[in-house]
């Protein structure tokens, strides 16, 4: 990222930008504080202690188990976000080449194969496919992976090969094919650099579309298993106890808003920033 | 009586001055042209005439449309104002219609704005608007959609809106800026005479001073946003009293320094009856392939120490045979051979690779905007088969910098710090690295502005003497070939029609069609000798 | 123009031949069967046995796959493993009520974002673009069957407007079945009208630095004028995609939604036969909804080329 | 402002409307149920849902549970049995007649119970008809059951729901068209959402007080609150969210039954696998468990304790929890001497209901107290019964034995907790053979105790059969000896 910022002025990035930015450095610290620490044990449950409602003690009060919800909050984070962060991991790892090689063999059939292949994933209703996929393998947070990551191998191939064709028309591509240089040298020293911004915006919203799928697949129980707390399992678990206890049900929910909330505002500021011309602030 | 005054107008977008204390006026019947080259804030006057700027722009000063000064005018009237008594005709005739409405609806719209008319009627008199700039029903009804029309065409729809209501005051910006010659041609002519039977006052906007030169009453010549020079037309002839001016003239009137080569008679590239055919992709069940023949059965050879110019409109091949030379498309029938060497485009040996370059017409998309100079007038340093270690990478560039006319230490910089001059000098550092035999230049000055493709002009005749190289020189416009050729090739629709000696073409052109591109690029010489 | 639909029918055939194989084929390895489901823990294998043969699942695999493939050309999709009755008839009952959904919410999100979008370019750059920006930027965010739960909360359980869940039926009345499908229909809404009312806004800025809008300022037209005639139409294409997506989207993706309501619906009947392992449900409910998608995207080429002339010319 | 106010307005008004009937004598009854049966043949599937809906309601057997458990006559009315237990000859009411109209007489028994035992049946419950060798005709009311051997649980087999009576005219639809002699008649099936039954007026027994009764299906918990609430239903027999039955106490309009049902649930534990095959181990889980934290924690206070596989309100009931009492010390001394003075790591794989998954969350920190590591996994039924029913591939799961009487399982080694024991087997053959009341008891207080000495697997506690019901509701079953809804002596009181 750091070389994108290099020749931009760091006080041109909008408002937007930095309100997401501050939301998903909050979240991401949280999470990464819930490596080391929490206020409780989450694994440890204290029946008696249950449906207790946010106070000192228990800031955002305690789970049908007498769990601290602040705890399980902290360490779901971390597992949705570790979770997002993979599956886009997948989409870039195997999306990015297909859409390279695509856009360098535009209009051959290994093009129109890849044009194809999304197609039909993309005429796949995404949870269902999640849903199946762990079926087949079982539920947990790796398979969650593995079915969120297979949606993003097209997102990205899409992505690539849109940006990378626009790079390809143009002529200082045609003075590194002079120059001798082949297509993956090419690929790689041109295309990638030039569509990486593209590509780190297409990441961060691919990211906050993992989040929301993480909790989607954990709320039908598919996610992350327990003990290991999930953001979506808590609003599941919370749902018969909602006239109960509604601050299970609202505060898990609330930091899924923020952390998607933060990344999108994030990726948003970032296109401005890389782009201009569609800035607020012009004509 | 003037019909339009402009009376010390001043115009700031977000605090930054555009246009500094401008005075001019027209009358009717009479032709303004404004020149000036790529920000000298000629557009934007245009805009401040209609109002339509900007968001952030503040403008001062008067503009008086008979006796009414817009610049104190309500939006709202401003609105029946536009389109009734000022036309304006945009620069880009490829955007400047709405592509989901039929020309005829576009329009009759302009008429149905400013009159209670019905749809119908409008639609008639749509008709009858286009038929008198050319675009008669039998051969364009009004229900065309614009992408069904060429650039000309649509060009002449923008025209017709602008005068559909018989406005007195048209502006047109750069309204054939982005035609062929000869189309270009016939707008100008197009536009004289609605300026004689309307008596239009008509503001023309360009670059070019042969146009100006061609069609204008009175000139006025503008740079950063500040009137220069003005005048009747025949200041141009010796009555130019501004430094800026007189150089701009020198150079659209641009004659190289007399090329002094010796042409050797020993063939370096035989492009022997090539063809190359486009055809789309897609498989089809009915019918054949929709089969596009970009070129057709072309040859040329050029020698040793030759600059061969190839001229032609666009869409006739030029490009594609570029593309066919350096060897990154196939063709499918005929040979490229370059000293001795077939070019095949599955495999094209560093060899060969090394004895020929490029320059691109545009100097932005020309370069990796995130590699620095160094990197990229060094790129092709990668066919080297020896490792070129980096202090030597470093002095090879430098020394090219300082031989294109620019400064060594511009090896650090990156290529949005530079302008399109620069750029296109970059571009030519990074072709002579390799010290090639042969170089395209593929339109290589046609986005610069006059005075700087001047000087382009006459660093690549310099280079190509000190360094014997030789030039297959592309353009659409004639009058650069003349300048750097010994010999050109007219094409047209995939095929050559005319070949041979520069001067020969210029002077006795055999070809139908190289007659009509001689006859139709403006030249300014002869319009000044026009000039009393 | 007859070409190209061939073309597209063509594409459209082979898109679901494959969907159907990896449909197939993932169904086949996922572990456990109907009949043990069936059975539960009291059976003998025999049992087991004898009721796999009754519903035809001990056939060779190729078999089986060509004999749903064949069934659904004509028109037969199988009996269920489970509720031995057809799986058209069940498929065609839960139609009754994911598609009044779909179009319930997709009519709710189209009504609102489009106005709301195009209000939002027509006021770029000022605060009320930036607070309309704001709010679709949390609807994006929020977790629908969250949303969904919150509703129920506030309008089923504190205030009691509507029924927490389960759907009424279309027999007592369009109203009453109407408002069994309110909440879910606003839940399913909210994210998607504020996709769509950003991407009415963007591509309507896009159109907006066009150079045939300066033009029509140019002709006289006011800007609003100038937006209504000339912008809306040429900036509804990009919108026209998405809302073909959203309501593949809104079939299928109603599933939790459906769960969160107890809607009979698609997506709980095929959450419902996945559980079951009632594969020849699970595998022709997903075939209908890759079908509806591939489809709509179909539909909505088509209506390009029915907006846009340059296409209509080019495929002729 | 106004218009929002109109909306509201027919909002609230709808409803009222719309129960404006309610004043009149209620003659109809909407049951939620929160699952829905597969199909309608009670014959052809495990599933209970199809018994909620249909037994003794639509299907009635031979003999049939009553509200307490105990068998009482059904279609026979009365029965004789030969000296050597071998021989049931029943006499069937006459003037029976199916829903269809045709008489069912002693060829409809034949016919069903020869198709519930046949070679290619598909009865769930095959093994309850596994001793009959013969079914005569003796005349149009009177059938002779020949067994191969005395079997003191026939009557009792008889009963279940699997066993009803159907005429083999309508067996061909039976899985969509229903057709018994019972005081119901299947009226209608919205798949996904409810089943409709009506009154039976040629009913041969006692007619029902209900015109209709119709089965509403919902099985998400929170649903299941809200239509309670709403008065959407007006019972919601094993209600799925105990949490809110609170709620539902503190409520006048409504009334909380809890009663007992025959699902003991248990913590299976594989006893062929390391180290689960060490009775030691198997004694230190039973001592990691607290029961009470689990009774209260995943059923909210609901449910009994129990030390063995017996449900406790069964007379023979003999109370062994004090052999299994919570004491985690104890637990983790018995894990040293059995050579796991670390622990060691297994699994806990868990079937949906609530009960299992929040249990399992309860039981897996449990048992990390005690150095025992539980990797937990969610399993869908299906998988349950491949990976862990079928496939005993599993440290331990969580299940609820729903089948009334069942601590026979206990005596088939091939059975998922791979339990071996001849001692025990001895005993279950011998009760079967028995007849003999007071015999039978002292077996099968002798079979608790066996399986509680050997620690087979952790007894957690008998479900409670928990039911929310409108207070205005007459008749209906507290527990649930069976899974049935028995809505004939069901009524409203004005």
């Amino acid at each position: 990222m750091m070389p994108l910022l290099k020749n931009k002025n760091l006080s041109n990035l909008s408002f937007s930008f930095w309100v997401g930015s501050i939301c998903v450095l909050f979240v991401f610290l949280l999470a990464i504080v819930s490596f080391f620490w929490t206020p409780y044990d989450v694994t440890s449950l204290e029946i008696s202690n249950r449906f207790k409602t946010p106070s000192y003690n228990h800031f955002l009060g305690t789970d049908h188990f007498g769990r601290d919800i602040l705890s399980m909050i902290m360490v779901g984070t971390q597992t949705s976000i570790a979770v997002a962060m993979v599956a886009v991991g997948i989409g870039i790892l195997f999306g990015l080449p297909l859409g390279l090689i695509a856009a360098a063999k535009r209009g051959t059939f290994f093009d129109d194969l890849v044009m194809r292949f999304n197609d039909l994933i993309f005429a796949f209703p995404a949870l269902i496919i999640a849903i199946l996929i762990t079926a087949v393998l079982g539920p947990g947070a790796f398979n969650a992976i593995i079915a969120i990551g297979i949606f993003n191998i097209p997102v990205f191939a899409r992505v690539a090969r849109g940006a990378a064709l626009t790079q390809w028309s143009k002529e200082y591509i045609l003075a590194a094919q002079v120059s001798g240089k082949g297509t993956i040298l090419i690929s790689i020293e041109h295309i990638i650099p030039n569509i990486l911004n593209l590509l780190i915006v297409q990441a961060t919203i691919q990211f906050s579309l993992g989040i929301l799928a993480e909790a989607a697949l954990s709320y039908v129980g598919l996610g992350a298993q327990p003990p290991i707390p999930s953001l979506g399992r808590m609003l599941a678990d919370s749902q018969t106890m909602i006239s109960i206890a509604p601050h299970m049900a609202i505060f898990p929910g609330l930091f899924i808003v923020i952390t998607v909330l933060g990344l999108n505002l994030m990726g948003d500021g970032l296109r401005d920033y890389f782009d201009p011309k569609l800035k607020v602030s012009n004509s | 009586m003037n019909l339009i005054k402009v009376n010390n107008l001043n115009l700031s977008i977000h605090e930054k001055e555009i246009l500094k204390g401008l005075s001019f006026e027209g009358k009717a019947g009479e032709i303004l042209g404004i020149i000036g080259e790529s920000g000298s804030g000629k557009s934007m006057t245009a805009n401040s005439i209609i109002k339509l700027l900007p968001f952030g722009s503040s403008v001062t000063g008067e503009i008086i449309l008979q006796n009414k000064n817009l610049l104190e005018t309500s939006e709202e009237e401003m609105c029946t104002i536009r389109g009734r008594d000022i036309g304006f005709i945009f620069q880009e005739p490829m955007t400047a219609l709405n592509p989901l409405k039929t020309i005829g609806e576009q329009v009759s719209e302009v008429i149905r704005i400013h009159k209670k008319i019905n749809k119908f009627d409008a639609l008639n008199s749509a008709a009858t608007i286009l038929d008198r700039v050319g675009l008669p029903q039998t051969d364009f009804p009004s229900t065309r959609y614009p992408f069904e029309l060429s650039g000309g065409q649509r060009q002449r729809v923008v025209i017709a809106m602008a005068i559909a209501i018989k406005p007195k005051l048209i502006i047109a910006d750069e309204p054939s800026t982005a035609l062929d010659v000869t189309t270009q041609a016939k707008l100008i002519k197009l536009l004289k005479k609605l300026v004689i039977e309307d008596n239009i006052c008509l503001i023309m906007i360009t670059h070019d001073l042969s146009v100006i030169a061609e069609m204008a009453d009175k000139i006025i010549i503008m740079r950063n946003g500040e009137i220069v020079e003005r005048g009747k037309i025949n200041i141009l002839k010796n009555g130019l009293k501004n430094d800026y001016s007189k150089n701009l003239l020198k150079a659209s009137n641009y004659k190289s320094k007399n090329l002094n080569k010796k042409i050797s008679n020993q063939t370096l590239l035989k492009v022997d009856n090539i063809s190359r055919h486009y055809s789309d992709n897609s498989f089809r069940f009915f019918g054949e392939k929709k089969v596009f023949k970009a070129v057709k059965n072309v040859s040329f050879s050029i020698n040793y120490n030759e600059n061969v110019g190839l001229v032609g409109e666009s869409g006739c091949g030029k490009s594609t045979i570029t593309r066919a030379i350096l060897g990154l498309d196939p063709i499918i029938n005929g040979k490229i051979i370059l000293e001795g060497d077939e070019i095949k485009a599955s495999n094209v040996s560093k060899n060969i690779r090394k004895k020929l370059q490029v320059v691109f017409q545009d100097p932005y998309g020309s370069f990796n905007p995130r590699h620095n100079v160094l990197k990229l007038i060094s790129e092709p340093l990668y066919l080297e088969q020896s490792q070129i270690s980096d202090y030597e990478k470093l002095n090879i560039v430098k020394e090219l910098l300082e031989r294109v006319g620019l400064n060594a230490e511009d090896h650090k910089k990156f290529i949005h710090e530079f302008s399109g001059g620069q750029r296109q000098r970059i571009a030519i550092a990074r072709s002579l690295i390799l010290k090639p035999k042969l170089i395209i230049l593929d339109e290589a000055v046609s986005a610069l502005d006059v005075s700087i493709r001047a000087q382009i002009l006459d660093l690549l005749v310099e280079l190509s003497e000190s360094y014997g190289l030789s030039y297959l020189f592309i353009s659409h416009d004639l009058s650069l070939v003349k300048s750097i050729t010994s010999r050109v090739l007219v094409m047209k629709s995939g095929q050559i029609v005319e070949s041979g000696n520069t001067k020969d073409i210029f002077n006795s052109p055999s070809h139908a069609y190289t007659k009509s591109l001689i006859a139709s690029s403006p030249n300014l010489e002869s319009s000044l000798r026009r000039l009393t | 123009m007859l070409e190209y639909f061939f073309r597209r029918v063509v594409t459209l055939f082979f898109t679901l031949v494959f969907a159907s194989i990896i449909i197939f084929v993932s169904l086949e390895i996922i572990p456990g069967d109907p009949a043990s489901y069936m059975l539960g823990i009291n059976a003998q294998e025999d049992t087991v046995i004898a009721l796999k043969k009754e519903l035809g699942l001990d056939k060779p695999k190729f078999e089986r796959y060509l004999i749903w493939v064949k069934g659904m050309l004509i028109g037969d999709f199988g009996v269920s493993y489970t509720y031995r009755s057809p799986v058209i008839e069940m498929v065609g009952e839960r139609l009754w009520v994911s598609l009044p959904l779909a179009i319930y919410a997709l009519l709710l999100s189209t009504i609102i974002a489009l106005p709301v979008g195009i209000f939002a370019a027509a006021n770029r750059g000022k605060i009320l673009d930036f607070s309309i920006m704001g709010f679709t930027q949390i609807g994006i965010a929020i977790p629908n069957f969250w949303f969904a739960m919150l509703l129920v909360y506030l309008f089923a359980i504190i205030l009691r407007w509507f029924s927490a869940g389960g759907f009424a039926g279309w027999e007592d009345g369009i109203i009453l079945g109407l408002k069994s499908l309110t909440l879910p229909a606003i839940a399913l809404a909210l994210p998607q009208a504020s996709i769509l009312a950003r991407v009415m806004r963007s591509s309507l800025i896009d159109i907006l630095s066009e150079d045939f809008m300066k033009t029509a300022r140019a002709k006289g037209l006011s800007f609003k004028k100038a937006l209504i005639s000339h912008g809306i139409r040429n900036a509804l294409i990009p919108v026209l995609t998405i809302i073909g997506l959203q309501f593949s989207f809104l079939m299928a993706g109603a599933i939790i939604i459906e769960n969160v309501f107890f809607l009979p619906g698609l997506g709980r009947l095929i959450f419902q036969s996945i559980a079951q392992r009632d594969i020849i449900v699970v595998e022709s409910v997903i075939m209908l909804l890759v079908f509806s998608v591939v489809l709509v995207t179909f539909i909505v080429d088509i209506a390009y080329v029915i907006v846009d002339p340059r296409l209509r010319s080019s495929i002729l | 402002m106004k218009f929002f106010k109109n909306i509201f307005f027919v909002l609230l008004v709808i409803p009222i409307v719309f129960s404006v009937n309610a004043f009149a004598s209620k003659t109809d009854l909407t049951v939620g149920l929160q699952l829905e049966p597969p199909h309608l043949d009670p014959t052809g599937a495990a599933a209970g849902a199809i018994d909620q809906v249909l037994y003794s309601n639509v299907f009635e057997g031979l003999t049939r549970f009553a509200s307490d458990g105990s068998i009482i006559p059904g279609l026979a009315k009365s029965w004789d049995v030969s000296s050597d237990g071998t021989t049931y000859t029943f006499h069937l009411h006459k003037g029976v007649k199916y829903h269809d109209g045709s008489d069912m007489d002693a060829n409809d028994v034949k016919f069903s119970l020869d198709r519930a035992r046949a070679e290619d049946t598909t009865n769930a419950q095959k093994a309850l008809f596994a001793g009959i060798t013969d079914v005569n005709v003796i005349d149009s009311h009177k059938v002779q059951v020949v067994l191969d051997k005395p079997n003191g649980n026939f009557l009792f087999n008889l009963a279940w729901g699997d066993a009803v009576i159907v005429s083999e005219d309508s067996i061909e639809n039976i899985k969509q068209n229903p057709v018994g002699t019972g005081a119901f008649v299947f009226d209608n099936w919205v798949q996904g959402d409810r089943i409709e039954l009506k009154k039976n007026n040629s009913y041969w027994g006692a007619p029902a007080k209900l015109e209709k009764a119709t089965f509403k299906f919902i099985s998400d918990p929170s649903a299941a609150f809200a239509a309670m609430m709403a008065e959407d239903v007006d019972v919601f027999k094993s209600f799925p969210a105990p949490e809110n039955l609170v709620q539902f106490e503190a409520d006048s309009r409504f009334k909380v039954l809890i009663g007992s049902n025959e699902g003991e649930t248990i913590l299976s534990t594989n006893n062929k696998m390391e180290p689960f095959n060490n009775l030691k181990v198997r004694k230190a889980l039973a001592h990691a468990i607290d029961r009470k934290a689990i009774i209260d924690g995943a059923m909210f206070g609901y449910g009994t304790p129990i030390g063995t596989h017996f449900a406790p309100h069964h007379p023979a009931y003999v109370d062994l929890t004090g052999q299994s009492q919570y004491d985690p010390e104890l637990s983790k001394k018995l894990l040293s001497e059995a050579g796991f003075p670390d622990g060691f790591t297994t699994t806990l794989k868990l079937p949906p209901p609530a009960y299992a998954r929040k249990g399992g969350e309860i039981i897996a920190s449990q048992l990390r107290d005690v150095g025992i590591n539980v990797e937990i996994s969610n399993l869908e039924w299906a998988q349950w019964l491949e990976e862990v029913f079928r496939g005993k591939d599993y440290g331990l799961t969580i299940v609820s034995h729903t089948e009334p009487f069942d601590i026979g399982i206990y005596a088939r080694p091939e059975y998922y907790f791979q339990y071996d024991s001849k001692e025990f087997q001895k005993v279950i053959e011998d009760l079967t053979a028995e007849t003999n009341p007071v015999q039978r008891t002292s077996l099968m207080k002798n079979a608790q105790k066996i399986i509680a000495d050997d620690y087979v697997n952790g007894y957690l506690f008998q479900r409670a059969q928990l039911s929310v019901v409108n207070s205005k509701v007459i008749g209906m079953w507290k527990n649930s000896p069976t899974q049935a809804t028995d809505l004939t002596a069901v009524y409203w009181d004005n």
